[in-house]
């Protein structure tokens, strides 16, 4: 069987607008996954693989749609690694994946809703749904002793679906959640709800936002005005821009990221790193694993046919086979190759279940001595 | 030559014509007085000799010197004045701050020439501190007048400045405007009170669909049955 | 050149570069471009209804989109009646308790003499928030939280979408008239910022009030006024039509489908167009310019400006609205989060500009030509610093450094353009006629 | 001592970050009005403005940092925001040139020149995140805070803390004399007045020998140079992020609205009100309460309305104002 | 037909009119002078409804009109002029004049969008009377140029001409004479005695040109300081010496040297 000599991915993501700090380097980790297949030269007997930005402004459902449409139907991706946010994912899916039958694989659309749209089986994430994190914050909480708590979230579906699952696992775990405001990302002060937060005496903070984002804000707020010391942070807040910036200020403070091994994750840091993908933001692991899912599927179809890859993703992403973590690219293609089986972890232990979604083992994280260290895996 | 001599002006706001080979002459101390009916071209010609309507043909010299292709703003420095017929004050500023503004190019000490322009519009003392958005018409027209009188212009170029203004103002501003030019400086303005603007001109033009229709004294054009009749109302 | 000359000649140029994007790239691109295209022009013209012929600075258009848009929700989801069971009838009684409210006021401010009447107002206005928020809070918690992930929210009255076409100009238009009787005696910019607060308000509430139409968790799926895709790949007849005209059954089915939208959407266009084409040409157009030019001899002139203004805000908020409903309609997805100043109100303003404020057909043009631009810049971005780049060396850290930026090209580019075309076109490209 | 606790708590958190938030916008919407009083529209590239003045003296300032120079407790940035001023004010000048220049000639109606800044705010927004990019970044040094909260509660033994930021003071010190120096500048000096004549009467400005260059210049001068210190102050105290600064255009016009645009008190005037009425109605009050009234023991937070609502407050209080005083608190400008 | 009973209409501190009574006789042409600032255009505006005044009432024919909006006195036939022109600049003379007439079909919109043969019949005879009104005040050579580009006299007689598009019974004239050419002003002020003979009008009007206020106005009232210095007709007006003294003057003092 003759291949071509170059295949597309499409990489659609919010390159403007509110995230567009969160998505370059996404975007570059998803890139990662292809230099990698690229340089092994094992993909499809020697087929490059090209990545093609497209943009999805993260709003605007109809600039999205139009942008993924350029991408399916004029640059003939065999996959797409996107959208970001739920509202355009929806679009996207619905209105372009779905009807020409191409795979989508959000690294980063954790809305529990995305879970039942009507999606033919062409949609997956590689982020988890966000109702598993809620519960293992709240244990972890527990655990600690904390029974009082403030949450605030960015107001969008990741941030609302997850205050609402940690706060009923919370509330369900005994403890009293004193006040939950949003706060919406992107604007200039956030002292308004920062006074609020503050103003219930509870022990501690819960931020269920963006770490470059009015997450940090909140944050900012609090630690200068004295508000909080501890907060419980989700996913999304996760990274060393935050431990650089306030450091020794937020000593104690925890939180969950998705991944099942920490090894793994240290291992993509390390790639990234090397790669110039200086940044710390969220979903770079998930955007390196949705990429890779793309072409190991393809090269485990052993064709560029949009259908086959989609056949093939379940196989790739769960056991049995031999689990491949981030870097070990080649060696995957090469035992597809042979005909073999793998499991793909990736960098952030990628289980895909139920309709095509991450299972989600998280890391427990503290900030100790000024910096993220991993506790342990749940 | 005259020290303002505007020659064969022609040109308009678009593609036709107002003004066609209009021509206009003033002298130092001299009253020179443009007449008409309405849209003959006027004001019209006022602007072109300020230079705020480019000239398809013709020449402006003042003193001497072409300053035809000069800026409003250039011509300003060089010594002339003009009170545009309507939009003439700045509504949003003070009285005072409108006189001030006619002072601009001025670095001497004005407050003796604004204390003259109180003298001769004594409202205006009166009102110093109010917006000249706030006045009414005529004090309005003061101002205009003010505003153009504090420049202490070698020309000036007055468009209808007695419109709405009381008859004893209207006496007052013309009493000022003979002492003025008395001074040595050359006046130029559109009148349609036109009897008692002739009777104080030592010029008077007779603007009719941009053309020179009638150029004489003041005296004569007042003397003239067709002029009377077609233009002063009988 | 006449204006119909000029009419004609830039359309034609426009469906030129829509049809040069169907050869060189794709006919599902290009019919979704112009789908797009299509409900730009119908905003744009809404607020050309507003600005051109009015004088109104309406900055609140993102607010009636929305408005629109809920509508396609609340008109077309299956009715709950499991979130009515728990709380219907809450909500009812605070639905009354706000009309019971609002009636009083009006009686009070209507009989009661000048003193004393401000104190009873806010009284009865404190007294009808508490007495509303008793009923109207359990209510919505008990429906939040029926099946909080999926749904959570009261559904909608299961009629066809294409209903909420006209729901949602109703809903616009509505609250365009509440808002007029509000805020219209405020002048230019003060209106603006006044309304854009309103459009704030409004999609804050859309965004919070989750058993509405679940809020920021969006709501997709929704029903389509045409057939899906999947289910033409899935049909027989279908893939035999297809094979007929030689295409692809997955091309044709999207081309089939985004070409039904596109009838759709000029149909109503058309008939928008032919209204504000008659409107503008007829006395009450005059009336209207002659408002805009100078509202105090009109009012002088016996024209009661107060009321003309109310009439075309609330029209031009009608159409916004009904665009707002196709728009959702075609996405199959409401999502609040969707609605931001600068997409839904500064890019309609800079389409009824660029196009010619106080003419429709400039409107209209300048929402084509605006939303093409908006989309190709997109690709054009990243092509445009790909060529400024082409002289680098490879790996050069600027090079890289621009590369990584490219998107951002994106609203350069977008910038130029509309730069550029007022610099040849200052006063939009079909600027008003004026003379008759 | 109760009282001085409830008093610290709502300084605390309601009225310090309210003044510096406040005075944080009133420094941008005071370029806004500026720029309305005497070029006569509103100027929506100006938050891009902010952003890319602020992204040069970040630029700058990093470099002044690889130096090893420091201004000691003072931020760095300090010395760079002359570098920023410049190259705002440069940018500024090129575009006037290039763009709002031709307008200004046509004598376009000011909506066009609304829309055409729209226009140049892309323009901007796309050359200052190729200049330094999307993300955030911090670029303060020097020492953050006048108190802490911490060392509050130490200093004065009382049970809530008070903490107080350099940039704050600074912020608020600044918008101060900005605004007596522009008030006075426009009222009393020669260009000011001069500045404001022109935009009342362009034409009668030319023939009372007004420079219309002169006036524009300076008007650019001002506006990029009070953008730029707007942008590195907010910087400063928060941190450097292009989009937020986008996205503070919004409360910034409705500042200079509400205050009445045009106006320069009414600027701050109406960037306090902007930023307390975020902060005060969304603020739940139980704590403080607590504190001043100790027998009451009130039910639930006391706060007036959910933070969800922050905005959509601050609006509804920007409406009233409105209808109380079409044209503002100040009488500003209907253009 | 107009009664104006102890105005006051406060600006802050300023007082533009400050306790004035007046009393238009129907069917006549009463003139209004007085100095600059004495508050007659002020008086104008509360006529008219632009302000609401501080105190005092307006009446027309017995009715209480205080506070109406000027749409409203429109209908009831109460017209005015500007003293500084308010021309629609982006409409042409011609529609300046045809948006006058109330009551036209073709405003309403159900009767613009389907009902356009009613329309145009009515629109035919609105500018068939527009014509009329265009040849009178001798401005048919710009009757297709927009009014804002009319020079400052032309706008004045339109401002005029728009008063005459309709059936009024009171028509207040706010300086129409000023910038007019004499001659013209001639003949406006034949139109207005005719209308005032022929149709009925009653004539309010400010000016400040004697010579015309001499030739039409009976009575005369004069205005100072926001209050009513004299009433009467012109000769008594003219050689009341209160009214020497604030507003005729005694003429030039520097006379001419030839
Ligand atoms: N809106 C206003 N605010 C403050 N003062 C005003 C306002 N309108 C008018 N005035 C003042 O009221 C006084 C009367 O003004 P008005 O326009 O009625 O005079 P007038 O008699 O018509 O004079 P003229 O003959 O010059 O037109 C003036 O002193 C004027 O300054
Ligand atoms: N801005 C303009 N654009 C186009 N045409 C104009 C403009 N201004 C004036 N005109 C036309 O030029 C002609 C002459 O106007 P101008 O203002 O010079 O008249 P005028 O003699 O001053 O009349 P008046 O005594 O009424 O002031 C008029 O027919 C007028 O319609
Ligand atoms: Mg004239
Ligand atoms: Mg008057």
């Amino acid at each position: 069987e003759s291949h071509a000599d170059s295949a597309n991915i499409g990489i659609v993501l919010g390159f403007t607008g509110p995230i567009e700090s969160l998505t370059p380097d996404m975007a570059s980790s998803a890139q990662l996954a292809i230099a990698e297949a690229n340089a092994s030269g094992l993909f499809l007997d020697g087929t490059t693989l090209a990545a093609i930005r497209a943009d999805s402004t993260c709003i605007d459902a109809g600039a999205a749609t139009a942008a993924a449409e350029r991408l399916v139907t004029s640059d003939n991706v065999i996959g797409i690694v996107g959208a970001d946010c739920s509202g355009v994912t929806t679009a996207i899916a619905s209105n372009v994946a779905v009807p020409n039958g191409v795979v989508l694989i959000s690294p980063s659309a954790t809305s529990p809703a995305l879970s039942s749209i009507e999606d033919n089986d062409l949609f997956f994430r590689t982020a988890p749904s966000d109702a598993r994190q809620g519960q293992i914050l709240a244990d972890i909480v527990t655990e600690r002793g904390i029974d009082s708590v403030a949450i605030t979230y960015t107001n969008n579906d990741y941030g609302l679906g997850l205050a609402d699952a940690f706060q009923a696992a919370f509330e369900a775990a005994g403890g009293t959640v004193e006040i939950v405001a949003a706060h919406e990302d992107g604007k200039g002060d956030y002292s308004a709800e920062v006074g609020a937060l503050a103003a219930v005496g509870a022990d501690a903070l819960a931020v269920l936002g963006y770490v470059d984002q009015g997450g940090r804000g909140i944050i900012q707020s609090s630690v200068d005005t004295g508000a909080f010391d501890t907060f419980i942070l989700g996913d999304g807040m996760i990274g060393e821009s935050l431990t650089e910036a306030f450091g020794p200020d937020i000593e104690g403070t925890f939180g969950t990221a998705p991944g099942s091994d920490s090894e793994g994750f240290a291992v993509f840091e390390t790639m990234a790193r090397e790669d110039n993908i200086t940044g710390d933001g969220p979903y770079r692991g998930e955007s390196y694993d949705a990429a890779s899912l793309i072409i190991l599927a393809a090269q485990a179809a052993g064709s560029l046919d949009r259908g086959d890859i989609q056949a093939n993703i379940l196989n790739v992403a769960n056991a049995p086979g031999e689990p491949i973590g981030p870097g070990e690219l080649a060696k995957a293609l090469e035992i597809l190759a042979n005909g073999g089986e793998i499991d793909f972890v990736g960098a952030t232990g990628v289980e895909l279940i139920g309709p095509g979604e991450a299972a989600g083992s998280y890391r427990e994280l503290e900030v100790i001595d000024g910096a993220f260290q991993t506790l342990g895996v749940r | 030559m005259s020290f303002l001599s505007a020659r064969d002006m022609t040109g308009g706001y678009g593609a036709t014509d107002i003004l066609h080979s209009c021509e206009i002459n003033v002298d130092r101390g001299q009253i020179a007085v443009i007449v008409g009916p309405n849209g003959a071209g006027k004001s019209t010609a006022m602007k072109a000799v300020f230079g705020m309507l480019p000239l398809r043909e013709g020449t402006v010299t003042l003193d001497g010197q072409d300053i035809t292709r000069l800026s409003p703003q250039e011509r300003v420095a060089m010594g002339m004045g003009f009170v545009p017929q309507t939009a003439n004050v700045f509504t949003s500023m003070s009285v005072q701050e409108n006189l001030e503004m006619g002072a601009y190019l001025r670095h001497d000490d004005f407050t003796g020439t604004m204390e003259q322009v109180f003298d001769l519009f004594p409202i205006l003392r009166e009102k110093r501190r109010q917006p000249a958005g706030e006045l009414s018409g005529g004090q309005r027209q003061q101002v205009a007048v003010g505003r153009a009188l504090m420049t202490e212009p070698k020309l000036l170029m007055l468009d209808e400045p007695t419109a709405g203004v009381s008859p004893i103002v209207m006496d007052e501003l013309f009493d000022r405007i003979i002492e003025v030019a008395r001074t040595g400086i050359a006046i130029l303005m559109v009148e349609q009170n036109a009897r008692q603007a002739l009777n104080i001109a030592d010029k008077g033009y007779v603007l009719v669909q941009g053309r020179n229709a009638w150029t004489d004294t003041g005296e004569a054009l007042l003397a003239n049955p067709e002029v009377r009749r077609t233009f002063l109302g009988g | 050149m006449s204006q119909p000359v000029r009419i004609l000649s830039l359309y034609a140029l426009m469906f030129a570069a829509l049809l040069a994007l169907g050869f060189v790239q794709s006919w599902p691109l290009a019919l979704s471009v112009l789908n797009m295209c299509l409900i730009s022009g119908i905003m744009a013209l809404g607020v050309n209804m507003q600005w051109g012929y009015g004088g109104l600075f309406n900055v609140g258009i993102m607010g009636f989109a929305a408005l629109g848009g809920v509508a396609a929700v609340l008109v077309s989801e299956p009715v709950r009646g499991e979130a009515w069971a728990v709380g219907g009838a809450g909500l009812v009684s605070a639905l009354l308790s706000i009309v019971v409210t609002v009636a009083a006021v009006g009686w009070v401010r209507k009989h009661l003499p000048r003193r004393g009447r401000g104190v009873l107002t806010v009284l009865l206005l404190v007294l009808g928030y508490f007495v509303t928020r008793q009923f109207f809070d359990p209510a919505v918690d008990a429906i939040e939280a029926q099946d909080p992930t999926v749904y959570g929210n009261i559904g909608g009255v299961g009629l066809p979408i294409i209903l909420s076409w006209l729901v949602g100009g109703l809903f616009a238009g509505g609250a365009a008239w509440l808002i007029s009787r509000i805020a219209l005696g405020l002048r230019s910019d003060y209106l603006a910022i006044a309304t854009l607060g309103i459009s704030e308000i409004v999609l804050a509430v859309l965004k919070n009030e989750d058993w509405l139409a679940r809020g920021v968790k969006n709501v997709a799926g929704l029903d389509s006024p045409v057939p899906s895709a999947i289910d033409l790949q899935a049909s027989d007849w279908f893939v035999a039509f297809a094979a007929d005209l030689g295409m692809m059954p997955i091309d044709a089915s999207i081309v089939f489908v985004r070409g039904s939208y596109t009838i759709l959407f000029v149909i109503v266009l058309a008939i928008l167009m032919w209204l504000s084409e008659r409107a503008l040409k007829s006395p009450w157009g005059r009336m209207m310019r002659a408002i805009r030019d100078n509202r105090d001899a009109a009012e002088a002139m016996g024209k009661d400006v107060v009321a003309r203004h109310r009439q075309i805000f609330v029209l031009g908020s009608a159409v916004v609205g009904i665009a707002g409903a196709m728009l959702v309609t075609m996405d199959g997805l409401f999502s609040p989060g969707t609605y931001n100043p600068l997409r839904f109100t500064f890019l309609i303003w800079v389409m009824v500009i660029v196009g010619g404020s106080g003419n429709n057909w400039g409107a209209v043009l300048g929402g084509f030509l605006i939303w093409f631009t908006w989309t190709q810049a997109e690709a054009w971005g990243p092509q445009a610093m790909e060529f400024i780049t082409s002289g680098m060396a490879g790996d050069s850290a600027l090079r890289a450094h621009l590369m990584d930026n490219a998107p951002h090209m994106r609203l350069l580019i977008m910038g130029l353009v509309l730069l550029v075309t007022l610099r040849f076109f200052p006063k939009g490209l079909i600027p008003e006629q004026i003379r008759r | 001592m109760d009282i001085l606790n409830g008093i610290v708590l709502f300084a605390n958190f309601v009225i310090i970050p309210g003044l510096a938030y406040g005075a944080q916008l009133a420094l941008g919407a005071l370029g806004v009005t500026l720029i309305y009083a005497v070029l006569r529209f509103s100027n929506f590239a100006h938050g891009d403005l902010m952003a890319f003045g602020t992204a040069a003296t970040v630029l700058f300032t990093w470099w002044l940092q690889s130096m090893g120079v420091s201004l000691g407790v003072l931020p760095t940035a300090l010395l760079a925001l002359p570098v920023g001023i410049v190259a705002a004010v440069a940018i500024s000048l090129l575009m006037d040139r290039a763009v709002y220049s031709f307008y200004r000639e046509k004598r376009s109606a000011p909506v066009i020149f609304v829309i055409v800044s729209v226009g140049v705010m892309f323009v901007l927004n796309g050359l200052t995140r190729l200049l330094i990019g999307p993300d955030d970044q911090r670029f303060a040094d020097g020492a953050r805070f006048v108190i802490r909260a911490r060392d509050f509660e130490a200093w004065s033994g009382l049970d809530e803390g008070l903490a107080l930021r350099s940039t704050q003071v600074l912020t608020l010190v600044v918008a101060v004399i900005v605004v007596i120096a522009l008030f006075l500048f426009l009222n009393r000096s020669r260009t000011g007045k001069a500045m404001r004549a022109y935009s009342d009467n362009e034409d009668l400005a030319l023939l009372s020998g007004i420079d219309p260059k002169k006036v524009v210049f300076w008007t650019w001068v001002i506006a990029a140079s009070l953008a730029t210190i707007a942008g590195t102050l907010y910087g400063l105290d928060k941190s450097f992020k292009p989009f937020t600064y986008f996205q503070l255009l919004l409360p910034m016009f409705a500042a200079a609205i509400v205050g009445g645009i045009g106006n320069p008190v009414g600027a701050i005037a109406g960037g306090f009100i902007i930023a307390f009425s975020e902060v005060t109605v969304t603020y739940a009050y139980k704590r403080v309460l607590d504190y001043l009234i100790p027998w009451w023991e009130p039910e639930g937070l006391i706060q007036l309305l959910s933070t969800d609502y922050k905005f959509a407050v601050s609006f509804v209080i920007l409406v009233v104002v409105l209808l109380i005083r079409p044209t503002g608190l100040f009488k500003g400008k209907v253009i | 037909m107009i009664r104006v009973e102890d105005l006051h209409m406060h600006f802050g501190g300023i007082r533009a009119v400050d306790g004035a009574s007046i009393e238009i006789e129907e069917g006549s042409i009463t003139g209004l002078i007085g100095p600059n600032g004495a508050g007659k255009t002020t008086l104008f505006n509360v006529v008219a409804g632009h302000y609401t005044p501080t105190s005092g009432r307006v009446f027309l024919d017995g009715e209480d009109i205080t506070g109406l909006p000027p749409h409203e006195l429109f209908h009831r036939g109460l017209l005015r002029t500007f003293q500084i022109a308010h021309e629609f600049s982006t409409l042409t003379v011609r529609d300046n004049l045809m948006m006058v007439p109330p009551a036209q079909k073709g405003e309403r919109l159900l009767d613009a969008w389907f009902r356009p043969g009613e329309v145009r019949a009515q629109e035919r005879a609105i500018r068939e009377k527009a014509e009329d009104v265009i040849d009178f005040l001798e401005i048919s050579h710009v009757a297709d140029e927009l009014a804002g580009n009319l020079s400052g006299g032309q706008k004045k007689l339109l401002e005029l001409g728009r008063t005459m598009m309709v059936d009024a019974k009171i028509v207040f004239l706010d300086e129409v004479g000023a910038g007019v050419n004499r001659t013209l002003l001639h003949t406006i002020g034949d139109a207005i005695q005719r209308l005032n003979r022929e149709r009925g009008y009653t004539f309010c009007m400010i000016e400040h040109d004697m010579d015309f206020i001499s030739r039409l106005c009976d009575p005369v009232i004069v205005m100072a300081e926001g209050r009513v210095l004299a009433k009467g007709d012109v000769a008594s007006v003219k050689a009341d010496e209160r009214v020497i003294e604030a507003y005729l003057g005694t003429g030039l003092k520097n006379k001419v040297i030839a």
